[in-house]
C-alpha cells in the first residue's frame, strides 16, 4: 500500500470546508471517545481525517462508513485542534457523491425530492394515531404545504453548482 | 409582533403535533405567525451531498423573509443551524456571500443578514420572556419530574452561537419550570437522538435513541420534553422499536413538546394541540397534567 | 575640515541562511556602485572573530570611517558589531545593520529574485543613513545594589537565596501569609518520591533566616516606577492583625478560635481556622486573622484569639503598610495558577461532581498535612477509591484553551497513579494519555516503572467529556488506540491533570512594568534560546513559571540563571544610559513648550535663555523614544541616531523603485 | 501594466514591538510578499506625519505604520500619540486625492509574527488593487511637505 497516493482528495476536502485543518491532527482520540455513532457502528471520526491526512480517503468513502455520522457536531465541538472531523465527513461525502460512490438509498430519495419538490420529502404523511385513527394535513385542518414558488427555476440554480440527480 | 413561520420538512410532512401546537400557543403569546410563501428544504439532511446548497438553500429563505419584512421563526433544530450557519459563514466569507447573491439575483432576490433568526426556544425565552410565559398561563401544570432534551443543533457548534449553551441552566428548563413543570439534570442532557443515522442503519439509529431513553427511564422522570422535530420522532416515535432491537422492555417514557405544555397550561384543548398524534405512551401523565 | 565619507559595506551569507537566498555577490556588486562606499565585501559568517577582524582591519587599513552590516536583525547583533567598531578606534554608533536575514531570506525563500532585490534595497538605505550618522556618547550612572524578588515560590526562593549569598541585598515579596507557592503543596516530587516540604522547607527557613533577605509576606507589589539599576517599588504589606515581633508561633489562637473557613491552600477540600497558619510548615511561622470572616470584626464579639495569646501578640488595630524601596533589579517569579476548567470545560463536569478532583487537589488529598492526613479519601463519601482514571491534557495542548503542553501533566499523572496504587494496594488505575512526554532526567525510568505496575493501565486517547449518571456515579467512553477499543469506564474518582496558566496577579505587574507577553500570558523572554531570564525591559528578569510552563527542576535551573543576570548587574553597580537621547538645538527652539508634556520621563524641562525660554533634555532621564522630537513644531528637538536628516534618506531609497 | 505592477510598501516599526515580532516571522519561516521595506524605530512615536508624506512623494505605493499594541508601549504612551497624528494624517491623505487605505495603522507584539504575515499578505494585496499611488509623479507635492501642515505638533 502506498501512503499520500491521493492528496488529491485531501485537496478536495479542503475546498469544501475551507478554515478547518485536517492536517493538524495529533489522534487525541477525543472525537471518537465521545461519538454516538462509534458506540453503535464501525463509524471511527479520528481514522477518518486522518486517513483523508495520509491519502487514503479512498478506503473510507468505498467503505460506506462516511455515512454513518450522526450528525451530533460533538465532535466539531470539542476537537482540541479545531480540526472538526465533521466537517471534514462532510467533505468526504461531498467528495464520494462527485466521484459517483452511492450514497445510502434513502438520501438518494431525499436527495432527488429536493429537485422535484424543493423539499426532501415528496409529500405530507398520513399519520395513524395509537387510537388507529388516520390524519393528515386536511383532516388536522392545516394549510397546503409550500413549495419554491418557481420549481423550474429553483432547479437550474441549484444544478448550477452541481446538484445532480443521484441514480 | 409578526413572523414567518418557517417549518422545514419533518414537522410539517408528519411532526404535525409540533406545527398545531406552535401555530396555537405563539398568537397568544403575541406573535403572530405567518406562512411563508415560497420556500424549500434548509439542506442540513444533504449536507454530506452538496455542502454550497447547505449555504445557498439557507440564504435563500433568509432573502426570502428579508423580502418580506419580517423576521423567522424556526422551529426545527436542523434548520435552525442552517440558518444560522450560513449567516456565520456569509458573514466571514465574501466571496460565499458575493456568490449566493449572484445565485439569488435570479430569482429577484438579496441576501444582506437583515432578517433574524428564531428558534421557538429563543422566541419564546427571550422574546417573549419567562415571566410573560408564566403569566399567560391560565394555571399551573402540576411539578411532575421533566428531562429537557435540547438537542445537539441547539447547543452546537457554540463558536457560531447557539441559542442554548452547555454550562448553566437551559432556557427550555427555564421554559419548563415557568409552567409549574420541575426539571432535573440527567447526564445526557446534551447527547444525540440518533435520527441522522437513519439513513445509514434504522438498527444503529435506533440504538443511539435507546440510550436516551434508557436514562430517562433510570432517571425516574414522569416525561420528556423538547423543540426538535427530529429528536421527537426518535424519542417519542421509536420507543416501540427501541424495545424490540435493544430487546429492553422498559424503554418507555411520555414525551412531549413544551409547546404543548404550554398549550396545556394556557387552556387549548388537547387536540387542537396534537396531543392525540403522539406515538409514546402519554395517557397516564396527560391526566395529571389536565386541570 | 569637512571629514570625507568612506563607508564600508559588509555582506554576511549567515552560512546558507542568507546566501541560499539572496545572491550575495549582486548586492556587493550593487553596493559598490553607490556613493562613499569604499569597501563592499561579503564573508560566510561576518559575526565570527575572522568576519569582525575583517571590518577591523579595513577601518584601519583604509581609514572607513561609516560601516554598514548586512546580516540578521540588529536585535541579534547590533552590539556585536558596535564593539568591533569600537574595537577598531571608531565611534560605536556609526553603524547601521541591514536585516537581509529575518526581514529578507527568510521570509522571501521562495522568491530568491525579488529577496536579492530587496536585499539591494536594504543596503542601499542602509548606506543613505549611515552616510549622515554622527557620533553618540553614553554616560554611566551608579545602579541600586539592592535587588527584589517578586514571588516567593520555589523559584523567588533560589532566586532570593542566590543573590543574597552572592552578598547582595535582596527582598522576596510574597502575596500570600506564607513562602513556599505551589510546590509547597505537593505531596511528592517526581520522579525521585522527595518528599516535597521536606526538600523545601530548609530553603524556606533559610530565606527567612538570611542576613541579606528582606521578607515582605502577605504583600503586594502596587506600583514600580523607573528604571534599570533604579526602581522604586511601592509595596502593600497587608495587615495579619497579630504583632509579629511579640508572636512567638506558638498557635493557640489557632487552636482556640472557634470558626472556620474552606481552606484555600488545600484548595477547599478542608478547613481552616479564622485566625490561621497558611500550613504547619508556613514561613514565617506567623499566623494570619483572616478579616472577612472574623466575628469580631463583624460582630464586635468573640475576641477569642486576643484572650487567649500569651504573648499579647493580637493587634486589631493594624493597618495596611505601604512600604518604598529601591532597587537596581528585579525578578518576577509569580508562578502559576490553574486553568478554570470548572466554567471553561463543564464537558469534563469538574465542579458539579464532586469526585471529579484536579491533579492538585490529589496532592492536597495524599499529603499528611492536608485535609485527609494523607488517606487518599475521594471527597464525595470519604471513601477509598478503588478504581481511578486519570485524565492527562485538561485543556492543554487544545487550540480552544491553551494550545502549548503544560510540561508537567504527563509525568505527574503518573505520579499520581504512584499515590494511588501505593495507598490502596487495591486499586486501580487507568491513565487516559495523549502522548506520554516523560523528557527530564529520570522521568522516563519512572514511567517504565509505574507502566510495569499490573494495576495502572495505560490508555491511549482522551475522554470527551465525563458524565454523572442519577446516583452520582460516573461514568464515560473512551477510545484506546492501542487496543483499538471503545471502553466504558465506571472510576468512583477521576484525576484531572490541568493546564497551567500565568498566576493572575502577573497580569498587572507585566503592564506596570511594560514587560512583553507571549499570546498565552506568559512573560516574553528576550530570546528563546540566548536570553531566557532577560525581558524586553533591561534589569527585570524572569525565573520559572512566569516565562512558561516548567517543572521543577527547570524552575531551580531557570532561577539561577536569572539570579545570575541580577548579580552581574548588581556587582557592575553602573549602567549606562542609552546613546539615542532627544537632543535640542535651543538657538531653533522657540519655547513653545510642546514638546515638554509628551516625554513620559519627565526628561525635558524649560529653562530661561536671552529673556525667554527654551528646552532642555536630561540625558540621564531621556529613554531615547523620539516622541518630542515628532511632536516638535520648528526641528528643534530630534532623536540622536534617528534625526530626520538621517531617516529621510532612508525612507527616500526605500520608497523608490530603482 | 496592473498586472505587473509591484507596490512599494514602506513600514515602519517600533524596535520593541513590532519590529520584533517581524523577526520572529522570519525566524519561524513564515512566508509574505517581498514588497515591504522596513524602517526601524525605537518608538512609533518618534514618527513623523512627515515621514510618512516623504515616503509617498519618494515613490511609496501604501505606507504601513506599526506599533505596540495599546497599553504596552515601552515608552508607556508612544503608541496613542502615532495612532491621534494617524487619523489626523488620514485626513489630509483624502483631501490630496490619495486613497486613505494607502496608509494603514497596526499594532503588532513581539509575539504575533503571524499576525504581521497577515497584515503583511493583506496590505499587500489591497495596494495591488489599488494600484500605483497617484503621488508618484506629482510635482506639487513638494510644497505641501515643507509647508509642515501634517500636524507635526500633535499630541
Amino acid at each position: 500500500m502506498q501512503a499520500y497516493a491521493q492528496t488529491d482528495i485531501l485537496d478536495e476536502v479542503r475546498r469544501v470546508i475551507g478554515d478547518q485543518r485536517p492536517e493538524a491532527c495529533y489522534q487525541c482520540m477525543k472525537c471518537t471517545s465521545g461519538c454516538p455513532a462509534a458506540k453503535v457502528s464501525e463509524y471511527r471520526p479520528h481514522l477518518m481525517v486522518i486517513l483523508t491526512k495520509a491519502g487514503l480517503a479512498e478506503e473510507v468513502i468505498q467503505s460506506g462508513i462516511i455515512w454513518a455520522c450522526s450528525m451530533c457536531l460533538k465532535c466539531k465541538e470539542y476537537c482540541p485542534q479545531d480540526v472538526a472531523p465533521f466537517d471534514v465527513v462532510i467533505a468526504l461525502k461531498n467528495v464520494a457523491i462527485s466521484r459517483g460512490y452511492k450514497p445510502p438509498e434513502m438520501l438518494v430519495g431525499m436527495a432527488n425530492n429536493v429537485l422535484d419538490y424543493g423539499y426532501i420529502m415528496d409529500k405530507p404523511m398520513t399519520i395513524t394515531t395509537t387510537e388507529f385513527e388516520e390524519v393528515s394535513r386536511e383532516t388536522l385542518g392545516l394549510p397546503k404545504l409550500v413549495h419554491p414558488k418557481n420549481m423550474e427555476k429553483f432547479k437550474k440554480l441549484v444544478s448550477s453548482f452541481g446538484y445532480r440527480r443521484l441514480t | 409582533m409578526k413572523m414567518y413561520l418557517y417549518l422545514g420538512c419533518a414537522t410539517p410532512t408528519k411532526q404535525y403535533g409540533y406545527e398545531l401546537s406552535t401555530r396555537a400557543v405563539f398568537p397568544r403569546l403575541g406573535i403572530e405567525l405567518v406562512d411563508m410563501p415560497d420556500s424549500n428544504c434548509c439542506g442540513t439532511p444533504l449536507m454530506g451531498v452538496n455542502r454550497f446548497y447547505n449555504v445557498y438553500a439557507p440564504a435563500r429563505l433568509m432573502a426570502i423573509a428579508e423580502a418580506g419584512g419580517l423576521d423567522l421563526l424556526v422551529p426545527c433544530n436542523g434548520c435552525h443551524l442552517a440558518l444560522s450557519e450560513a449567516s456565520f459563514l456569509l458573514r466571514e466569507r465574501r466571496h460565499l456571500f458575493e456568490q449566493v447573491n449572484a445565485l439569488l439575483k435570479e430569482e429577484g432576490l438579496k441576501y444582506t443578514g437583515r432578517a433574524k433568526i428564531y428558534h421557538p426556544v429563543e422566541a419564546l425565552h427571550d422574546l417573549a420572556g419567562v415571566e410573560k410565559i408564566a403569566e399567560s398561563v391560565t394555571y399551573k401544570l402540576p411539578p411532575l419530574k421533566f428531562a429537557c432534551h435540547p438537542g445537539c443543533h441547539l447547543v452546537r457548534p457554540s463558536n457560531i452561537g447557539r441559542p442554548e449553551r452547555r454550562d448553566g441552566k437551559l432556557k427550555l428548563e427555564a421554559l419548563a419550570e415557568a409552567i409549574g413543570l420541575q426539571t432535573r439534570d440527567h447526564p445526557e442532557k446534551y447527547e444525540c437522538c440518533g435520527a441522522a443515522m437513519l439513513p445509514y442503519s434504522t438498527d444503529a439509529a435506533i440504538k443511539v435513541v435507546g440510550m436516551r431513553l434508557k436514562r430517562f427511564v433510570e432517571g425516574g422522570f414522569d416525561g420528556v420534553t423538547t423543540l426538535c422535530p427530529y429528536c421527537f420522532d426518535m424519542i417519542d416515535g421509536k420507543q416501540d422499536v427501541a424495545k424490540t432491537i435493544t430487546g429492553d422492555r422498559s424503554l418507555s417514557i411520555p414525551t412531549f413538546y413544551y409547546t404543548q405544555l404550554l398549550g396545556l397550561a394556557m387552556g387549548i384543548g388537547e387536540r387542537e394541540l396534537g396531543l392525540n398524534l403522539s406515538m409514546s405512551p402519554i395517557g397516564s401523565v396527560l391526566e395529571k397534567l389536565r386541570r | 575640515m569637512v571629514e570625507e565619507l568612506k563607508v564600508g559595506v559588509y555582506v554576511c551569507h549567515c552560512g546558507v541562511n542568507i546566501a541560499s537566498v539572496v545572491n550575495v555577490k549582486a548586492v556587493i556588486e550593487y553596493a559598490s556602485t553607490l556613493s562613499n562606499v569604499e569597501v563592499a565585501k561579503d564573508y560566510p559568517f561576518m559575526c565570527s572573530d575572522p568576519g569582525q577582524n575583517m571590518i577591523i582591519e579595513d577601518i584601519k587599513a583604509k581609514g572607513l570611517n561609516r560601516i554598514v552590516v548586512a546580516s540578521c536583525s540588529p536585535r541579534m547583533h547590533e552590539p556585536t558589531f558596535r564593539r568591533a567598531l569600537e574595537r577598531a578606534g571608531l565611534n560605536p554608533y556609526l553603524l547601521e545593520m541591514a536585516n537581509i536575514r529575518e526581514h529578507c531570506s527568510w521570509v522571501h525563500e521562495k522568491q530568491p529574485q525579488e529577496a536579492t532585490e530587496k536585499a539591494k534595497d536594504l543596503v542601499a538605505a542602509a548606506v543613505a543613513k549611515v552616510r549622515m550618522m554622527k557620533p553618540l556618547e553614553t554616560v554611566k550612572m551608579p545602579a541600586v545594589k539592592r535587588a527584589l524578588v517578586i514571588g516567593g515560590g520555589v523559584a523567588g526562593i533560589r532566586a532570593a537565596l542566590d543573590i543574597a549569598n552572592s552578598g547582595f541585598e535582596v527582598y522576596l515579596v510574597e502575596k500570600k501569609p506564607s513562602i513556599g507557592g505551589n510546590m509547597a503543596r505537593l505531596d511528592k516530587t517526581f520522579p525521585t518520591l522527595d518528599c516535597s516540604q521536606c526538600i523545601l522547607t530548609p530553603m524556606m527557613v533559610e530565606a527567612a533566616q538570611h542576613p541579606n533577605i528582606k521578607l515582605l509576606t502577605y504583600s503586594e507589589v502596587q506600583s514600580i516606577d523607573g528604571s534599570v539599576g533604579n526602581f522604586t517599588v511601592k509595596i502593600l504589606k497587608k495587615p495579619r492583625y497579630v504583632n509579629e515581633a511579640l508572636c512567638t508561633g506558638c498557635g493557640i489562637c489557632e487552636q482556640k478560635c472557634p470558626y472556620t473557613v474552606p481552606s484555600e491552600f488545600n484548595l477547599g477540600l478542608g478547613k481552616r481556622k479564622v485566625i490561621y497558619f497558611e500550613f504547619p510548615q508556613a514561613v514565617p511561622l506567623k499566623p494570619v486573622l483572616d478579616r472577612d470572616n472574623c466575628v469580631y470584626f463583624k460582630k464586635g464579639t468573640c475576641r477569642a484569639c486576643e484572650k487567649f495569646c500569651p504573648a499579647k501578640a493580637i493587634d486589631y488595630t493594624q493597618k495596611p503598610q505601604e512600604i518604598t524601596i529601591d532597587v537596581g533589579a528585579i525578578i518576577l517569579a509569580t508562578g502559576y495558577g490553574l486553568y478554570d476548567v470548572k466554567t471553561k470545560m463543564p464537558e469534563y463536569r469538574y465542579g458539579p461532581s464532586k469526585n471529579v478532583v484536579t491533579g492538585l487537589e490529589l496532592e492536597r488529598l495524599t499529603s499528611a498535612t492536608g485535609p485527609t492526613k494523607g488517606a487518599i479519601l475521594r471527597p464525595s463519601d470519604k471513601k477509598e477509591p478503588k478504581n481511578v482514571t486519570i485524565v492527562l491534557c485538561v485543556g492543554s495542548r487544545d487550540e480552544k484553551h491553551l494550545d502549548y503542553c503544560c510540561r508537567f501533566g504527563c509525568v505527574a499523572g503518573i505520579k499520581h497513579a504512584y499515590y494511588i496504587i501505593s495507598h490502596i494496594p487495591d486499586a486501580k488505575v487507568t491513565i487516559c494519555y495523549t502522548d506520554i512526554r516523560a523528557f527530564g532526567k529520570g522521568y522516563e525510568d519512572f514511567y517504565a516503572r509505574i507502566r510495569s505496575s499490573d494495576n495502572v493501565q495505560f490508555i491511549r486517547g482522551r475522554p470527551m467529556e465525563i458524565l454523572e449518571d442519577s446516583n452520582g456515579s460516573l461514568y464515560f467512553d473512551v477510545f484506546d488506540q492501542n487496543t483499538n477499543r471503545l471502553m466504558r469506564l465506571t472510576p468512583d474518582l477521576v484525576v484531572l491533570e490541568t493546564g497551567v496558566v500565568p498566576d493572575p496577579s502577573f497580569e498587572q505587574i507585566a503592564t506596570v512594568l511594560k514587560c512583553s507577553r507571549g499570546p498565552d500570558g506568559f512573560a516574553l523572554e528576550l530570546h528563546p534560546k540566548l536570553r531566557p531570564t532577560e525581558t524586553s525591559v533591561d534589569g527585570v528578569f524572569i525565573a520559572g513559571v512566569v516565562q512558561g510552563p516548567k517543572d521543577i527542576p527547570d524552575t531551580v535551573a531557570q532561577a539561577g540563571a536569572a539570579a545570575a543576570s541580577a548579580i552581574a548587574l548588581l556587582a557592575r553597580g553602573e549602567v549606562e544610559s542609552v546613546a539615542n537621547v532627544a537632543s535640542v538645538n535651543q538657538d531653533l527652539c522657540s519655547g513653545c513648550g510642546v514638546c515638554e508634556p509628551v516625554c513620559p520621563f519627565t526628561a525635558i524641562v524649560l529653562e530661561a535663555r536671552n529673556g525667554g525660554r527654551v528646552a532642555k533634555v536630561e540625558a540621564t532621564k531621556c529613554k531615547g523614544c523620539g516622541a518630542c522630537a515628532a511632536a516638535c513644531p520648528s526641528g528643534a528637538m530630534t532623536q540622536l541616531g534617528f534625526e530626520g536628516k538621517q531617516l529621510i534618506p532612508q525612507i527616500e531609497v526605500l520608497a523608490r523603485a530603482r | 501594466m496592473a498586472s505587473n505592477f509591484e507596490p512599494r510598501i514602506v513600514v515602519f516599526a517600533c524596535n520593541w514591538c513590532s519590529y520584533a515580532g517581524m523577526d520572529l516571522a522570519g525566524t519561524s519561516r513564515m512566508l509574505y510578499p517581498a514588497n515591504l521595506r522596513v524602517v526601524r524605530l525605537m518608538c512609533s512615536g518618534r514618527l513623523e506625519p512627515e515621514h510618512i508624506l516623504y515616503a509617498f512623494k519618494a515613490g511609496a505605493d501604501g505606507v504601513l505604520v506599526t506599533g505596540c499594541h495599546p497599553g504596552d508601549c515601552h515608552y508607556i504612551s508612544g503608541n496613542y500619540k502615532t495612532r491621534k497624528r494617524i487619523r489626523l494624517l488620514e485626513q489630509l491623505l483624502a483631501q490630496f486625492g490619495l486613497e486613505k487605505e494607502r496608509l494603514r495603522l497596526e499594532w503588532i507584539s513581539a509575539s504575533e509574527g503571524e499576525i504581521f504575515t497577515r497584515v503583511a499578505k493583506e496590505f499587500t494585496e489591497k495596494i495591488r488593487a489599488l494600484g500605483p499611488s497617484s503621488l508618484k509623479q506629482e510635482k506639487m507635492f513638494a510644497p505641501l511637505i515643507s509647508a509642515r501642515a501634517a500636524g507635526g505638533g500633535g499630541d
